[in-house]
């Protein structure tokens, strides 16, 4: 498989992972040492998919993430010092500061978020769908969701609609093996999700979606098909995903660390693919050292760029809640 | 001027505005024959990819409403029935109405939702009947309740042109009623009241259809008691036009609420409650309040009056705050 | 007596419950707190086969609750994300909430839904930062929102008890606050408010984590400069106690009404109205409402705290109008 | 004919068709001399789906139905003047007045459960009671019904996946009437075969002939053996037909989502006439029996509506009552008045 991909997409493949590899460690540090705003958790080894997805994607066309927004936004080519602002709740951020870590968007680059958990934007991919169809864009809506919302109820209404009306929308499920108590196989009959493809007469398929190649060419050919012929797709893939525990509130202010001690920090999907890279000698142990140097770098920078970064000021809140502003609203209540 | 039903002037407004506009498209259930007749013959005009129908799934509706705004279209979307709201809350409240806030005020949401036919239509029971206004009111969202078809038509087209999801609720009982319209399109601007009928002794505040009984009970108060009523249509629910309130208490001192939502945390609450806390210097007497009581609106006939406000209950409640013995 | 914390408490409460009543079920959904969740609570109602875990489905869940209280069983369900609220809106309002009165008064649905970890202080950004209970008693459902250990064990079973949809919320912010809590299994009624701290110069109306911060300044104010607070919290949401803020500001005649969901429409306005409408002639100055704002929660700090009702806030009302 | 509906079992079903057809015609009658307030949604044409699968299961099985589903009062042998005492807003109303069409609640005497109207809003609920079946340990199983329209909800997908999963007894009946009010089943639902979205959550969908209630009746038997066995969920999609329109006020609308002709094709196969005609051909009846049976309905129509119209308004305070079943003073509030 790894045979089609040039070697330049390969050595940019790297680079990415490696980045959002290191920004989401440099984040739970960030969080440790009490310099932003407390996170609840940090979660990897959704990377592979990340990347392949975007990469697979044109450039006007659209994404919307799960909760791991971030792994998509480096994917799609964001702008570290946005995306450090915005961590650092700063007015330089990609949402001004209004956003935070979850759930990160980036209009301008066509990555939006739906505000939730429980990936419910993945009904908004109906509507940028729609009107690319209206206007004849031809763009195609790469839609996230994870296992644990599968079975909400607007996953299902979004695509009987995507289908009934033919809409090009991809519907990536990341169906992850080790997260959320009982594995959600428990929970269904049909082993896989893409099974549901069936109920609603599109094209199913289920890949490995730690292998970034894998990823990024089952994409490439889906993302085609949705084009071609503007039909609805689900691409299921199957990863191992780690939560990072990070929060201190609530439950955790009782007893630190709900989470196992997992390795968190496990990079299996870049140690593989790094393997991939020498076996081939498509790079050097050195050449990759380099990378990371230089990506630790730009994030370096990138932190710096946010600390100096000014706050948001408080009249920006009315401005990002309206975009036509009235009297009286947002209501405020007494203040001296 | 020529007089025309409020419905008409509800669908004249939408139909000029799709003229004039190829970005507003609607959508909804049964849009195409539409149930209601607030999209009636739009299909056969403006064709299938204006007009579109959905299949009974609310959330993934307004879903869709909330993409294709994002992308520049200005969708309005019909719920055919007023607890359709409820279906769709999430994707209403926590999206629709949030998602330009968390994008740092990057993205634009233009949407509009009808709700025609809201409020107790006579024999519809706990679970068609309700103003689910005060709902979306606590989610931040600006509601509007055009009370007669000027207005209706005017408000409309603002709520279209305006940046930000709006809610229009069009009240039962009044959508057969006439008035005089102007032909051509024009707008009334949100956040502003209206005096329905000046008076100087005590101010009623009126949503909705309940403008229409505040009118007629203010006429009768003055013609046989010659008590003075002014009656207050706050017209835009969010945002509330408080100025304009302010001007109408100070003269008057005393106020009546009458809106036809439940009562606790309903919209007659968050009147009392800023007159409570803005104007309290300027009322002489309590406020009273005329709401329906917390409780599904009921089948039968005798009990869905006692549950719902109506023109006795609000001609008693001035009474007694005039300090007429006859209440 | 021992201490416990607001959600030990509260799940100690549930656990007993679920021990003598055999119909009472806990219906939870999968998550990821599930393993340790209740190691850290050091309770083990997980070994009892009465804890049903359902995927995430949270209509179906609720609505499915409605049908396992139609055939006689006593569910409390475990909403452990505020959005759940607003994904099965329609189950709460117009199916749980009307379906006995629509029967006739014949049906009975005693479910209870519990709210855990529901605002902004558990670290998730905006999300999962509502205190929606303000749409549930406009939708006529009875709230509860306990302020201390104590009180949340003993609400939460007379919840349980109750023959109506409860909603039990447990603020974020006192869940892990300790309080002495009795071993043995008790019941706080619903509809009674309770005086916090008494005083005779103003009546502060709070609610959930609001309760300590008007304590706080309650003594602050007392002991630096002899104003006499009384906190008044009225633990039910709906039905709410009129009677005793009646008695409270017959004495006091000025309240400030803090509450942690949006001003509009919100239980600040509904009590204000109540002020405003029966208890008008004992009103010497203006009603404040110190709330949260319209607006949703931003992530940034510093705009946080424009947003949310605060000790600051607070004190600056009491001052405005003493 | 199946081997369990004898001659008494067919003249039965005959009568249970027939009251319902008379009933319902009765009530849009009635609606439009004024009697009755508001829209009625009444099932013509789709009898035959309610009446099959209602003599397929035990009277002590839970049934929730759809806002169609008139026939399962009359399969149940409830009085027709409680209904329709309850649709004049009279206190003897199976919901002393405060329900009304559509909310008729039987669940304590007859485990029949209409009250909620939500669309497609007793799927999740019966979710729920076959749940608590399982966890109780009854042996009952629950049958809900909902329409194509439905099927675009989300939480009918919840709830086939939530009884796939803990494996519940119980039976989604779709009644595809083909529209989902104007809209079409075919523009609505993104599969031909209605079937598939059973499998792909791993379990059985059986279509069959909605309008042949001697083909729902066995396949109905056939399921019902299953569901009681364990074997989980099973999704029946029965097609058949509504000879009105969505609701009363249709008429005055003017709609053209269907043509005359469809309706006609559809009618020549209405079961209150195919069932009779089936009896007497396969000489299980005469014509004379069916006749006496008519007559029975027609003076049970009669009695039923002079029931309805004697009884008596409830009082207009009775509106504060029967909110809460545990109740506390101050709720439900009520406002100045």
């Amino acid at each position: 498989m790894t045979d089609q991909i040039s070697k330049e997409i390969m050595i940019k493949f790297y680079k990415i992972l490696e980045t959002i590899h290191i920004v989401k460690n440099n984040i739970s540090m960030l969080v440790k040492n009490n310099e932003i705003e407390k996170i609840k958790y940090i979660s990897y080894g959704e990377e592979a998919i990340a990347v392949g997805i975007c990469s697979a994607l044109e450039e006007s066309d659209i994404i919307i993430n799960t909760y791991d927004g971030i792994s998509n936004l480096i994917a799609r080519g964001g702008n570290l010092n946005s995306i450090f602002a915005e961590i650092f709740g700063k007015s330089d951020g990609y949402n001004n500061g209004a956003r935070g870590y979850f759930n990160i968007s980036a209009p301008e680059l066509g990555v939006y978020s739906a505000n939730s958990f429980s990936d419910t934007g993945v009904a908004m991919g109906l509507g940028f769908a729609l009107s690319s169809k209206l206007r004849k864009e031809n763009k195609v809506i790469a839609a996230f969701y994870n296992n644990e919302t599968a079975n909400e109820g607007i996953i299902h209404e979004s695509m009987n609609i995507a289908s009934a009306f033919d809409l090009p929308i991809l519907f990536v499920c990341k169906n992850s093996k080790n997260i959320k108590g009982p594995l959600p196989e428990e929970f269904l009959e049909a082993k896989e999700f893409s099974m549901r493809a069936l109920g609603y007469e599109i094209h199913g398929t289920t890949i490995n979606g730690m292998d970034i190649a894998s990823v990024y060419n089952s994409a490439k050919k889906i993302v085609k098909n949705i084009r071609e012929h503007n039909r609805p797709a689900i691409l299921e893939c199957i990863t191992n995903n780690y939560y990072e525990d990070l929060s201190s509130s609530g439950l955790n202010a009782i007893n630190k660390n709900i989470f196992d001690e997992v390795e968190f920090n496990d990079n299996s999907i870049i140690k593989n693919f790094s393997k991939i890279l020498l076996d081939k000698s498509i790079l050097t142990q050195k050449e990759m050292k380099n990378v990371k140097h230089e990506v630790s770098y730009l994030i370096k920078k990138a932190i710096e760029f946010s600390k100096s970064s000014v706050d948001p000021k408080p009249e920006s809140l009315t401005k990002f809640m309206y975009a036509d502003e009235y009297l009286n609203i947002p209501k405020q209540g007494w203040l001296s | 001027m020529r007089e025309i039903r409020y419905l008409q002037a509800v669908a004249e407004a939408l139909n000029n505005e799709m003229k004039i506009n190829e970005d507003v498209i609607v959508m909804g259930e049964d849009v195409r024959e539409s149930l209601r007749g607030v999209t009636k013959g739009l299909y056969n005009i403006f064709g299938k990819d204006r007009v579109i129908d959905f299949p009974i799934s609310e959330q993934g509706m307004i879903g869709c409403g909330i993409g294709s705004a994002i992308s520049g279209l200005r969708p309005v979307i019909e719920f055919q029935i007023n607890e359709f709201t409820f279906f769709a809350f999430e994707q209403l409240i926590l999206q629709s109405q949030r998602l330009r806030f968390y994008s740092g005020g990057k993205i634009k949401i233009p949407v509009t939702y009808i709700v025609p036919g809201s409020g107790a239509r006579g024999g519809i029971s706990g679970q068609h009947s309700d103003n689910p206004y005060s709902f979306l009111i606590h989610g931040g969202m600006k509601v509007v309740i055009p009370s007669c078809a000027c207005d209706a038509k005017g408000l409309l087209v603002s709520a279209i042109r305006d940046n930000d999801p709006v809610a229009v609720f069009l009240p039962t009982r009044v959508l057969a009623e006439k008035g005089e319209v102007p032909e051509e399109q024009y707008t009334i601007p949100l956040g502003k009241a209206e005096i329905k009928k000046t008076g100087s002794d005590i101010t009623v505040v009126a949503t909705g259809h309940c403008v229409n009984i505040a009118i007629d009970i203010a006429r009768k108060l003055e013609a046989e008691e010659g008590i003075s009523v002014e009656v207050f249509d706050p017209r835009t629910l969010l945002p509330f036009d408080k100025e304009t309130l302010e001007k109408s208490i100070s003269k008057t001192g005393k106020v009546v609420i009458i809106d036809d939502s439940p009562i606790s945390c309903g919209f007659s609450n968050e009147v009392a409650a800023l007159i409570g806390e803005e104007y309290f210097s300027k009322i002489k007497a309590p406020v009273k309040i005329i709401a329906r009581a917390d409780v599904p609106v009921p089948f039968s006939e005798p009990l869905e009056e006692y549950v719902l406000p109506n023109s006795e209950k609000l001609e008693k409640a001035i009474y007694m705050l005039m300090g007429r013995t006859n209440a | 007596m021992r201490e416990l914390s607001c959600i030990q408490a509260a799940y100690e409460g549930l656990e007993k419950e679920i021990s003598r009543d055999q119909n009472v079920y806990l219906i939870k959904k999968e998550n990821i707190f599930n393993k340790k969740f209740f190691e850290v609570l050091n309770n083990d109602i997980l070994k009892n086969d009465k804890v049903i875990s359902t995927p995430k489905s949270e209509a179906t869940i609720i609505s499915s609750a409605t049908g396992l209280a139609l055939i006689g069983l006593r569910p409390v369900v475990e909403l452990n994300q505020i959005e759940d609220i607003f994904l099965a809106f329609s189950a709460l309002i117009d199916q749980a909430a009307k379906l006995r009165y629509i029967s006739g008064g014949k049906l009975m649905f005693p479910i209870t839904y519990l709210c855990v970890e529901n605002n902004v202080y558990n670290d998730n950004d905006g999300q999962h930062s509502d205190n929606p209970y303000s749409f549930l008693i406009h939708g006529g459902m009875k709230v509860v929102i306990p302020s201390c250990a104590c009180d949340a064990k003993g609400l939460l079973v007379s919840a349980i008890r109750d023959n109506d949809p409860v909603a039990v919320f447990l603020p974020t912010r006192v869940l892990a606050e300790k309080g002495e809590v009795p071993e043995e299994q008790y019941t706080i009624p619903l509809g009674k408010a309770e005086i916090k701290k008494t005083g005779s110069d103003i009546t502060v109306v709070a609610t959930g984590h609001c309760v300590n911060i008007a304590i706080d300044i309650a003594r602050k104010l007392e002991a630096e400069e002899g104003i006499s607070v009384e906190v008044f919290d009225p633990r039910t949401l709906l039905p709410f106690d009129k009677e005793t803020l009646e008695k409270s500001i017959s004495k006091t005649g000025k309240v400030v009404i803090i509450d942690d969901s949006p001003i509009s429409c919100g239980f600040a306005s509904m009590v204000s109205s109540i002020l405003m409408e029966e208890y008008y002639e004992y009103l010497k100055r203006p009603v404040r409402r110190i709330t949260r704002e319209d607006i949703p929660i931003p992530f940034s700090k510093s705009l946080k705290k424009y947003v949310l009702p605060n000790s600051e806030k607070l004190e600056n009302a009491i001052r405005s109008i003493i | 004919m199946h081997k369990d509906l004898n001659k008494k079992k067919c003249l039965e079903i005959f009568k249970q068709l027939y009251l319902t057809r008379r009933y319902s015609e009765t009530v849009v009658d009635l609606g439009d001399k004024g009697y009755i307030r508001g829209p009625l949604h009444p099932g013509l044409g789709m009898e035959a789906v309610c009446v099959g699968v209602l003599n397929a299961i035990d009277n002590n099985d839970f049934i929730g139905l759809s806002h169609r589903g008139q026939a399962a009062y009359a399969v149940r042998n409830v009085k027709i003047g409680i209904l329709l005492a309850e649709q004049f807003g009279k206190k003897d109303g199976c919901n002393h007045g405060k329900g009304g069409t559509m909310h008729f609640n039987l669940f304590n005497e007859k485990r029949l459960f209409e009250v909620d109207s939500e669309v497609a809003g007793k799927v999740p609920i019966f979710t729920g009671v076959a749940l608590g079946c399982k966890l109780r340990g009854l042996k009952q199983i629950s049958v809900v019904f909902y329409g194509d329209g439905g099927m675009s909800e989300g939480w009918v997908h919840e709830s086939m996946n939530l009884a796939k999963t803990f494996n519940l007894p119980i039976i989604f009946v779709v009644e595809n009437n083909r529209y989902a009010v104007t809209t079409k089943v075919e523009y609505a639902c993104s599969v031909k075969n209605l079937t598939d979205r059973a499998k792909a959550y791993g379990f059985e969908g059986i279509e069959v002939d909605g309008m042949d209630v001697e083909k729902i009746y066995t396949v109905t038997k056939e399921s019902v053996l299953k569901v009681r066995n364990g074997s989980g969920p099973i999704n029946i999609i029965a097609n058949t037909y509504r000879f009105c329109g969505h609701f009363t006020a249709e008429k005055i609308l003017n709609l053209h989502y269907r043509s005359q002709e469809e309706v006609e094709e559809w009618e020549k196969r209405d079961p209150i006439l195919t069932w009779p005609q089936k009896l007497i051909e396969e000489g299980i009846c005469k014509r004379e029996e069916i006749e006496s049976v008519k007559e029975m309905v027609e003076k049970e129509i009669i009695e039923a509506v002079e029931f309805a119209k004697s009884s008596e308004l409830p009082t207009p305070e009775d509106a504060l009552r029967g909110m809460y079943a545990t109740e506390y003073p101050g709720i439900p509030r009520k406002g100045w008045f």
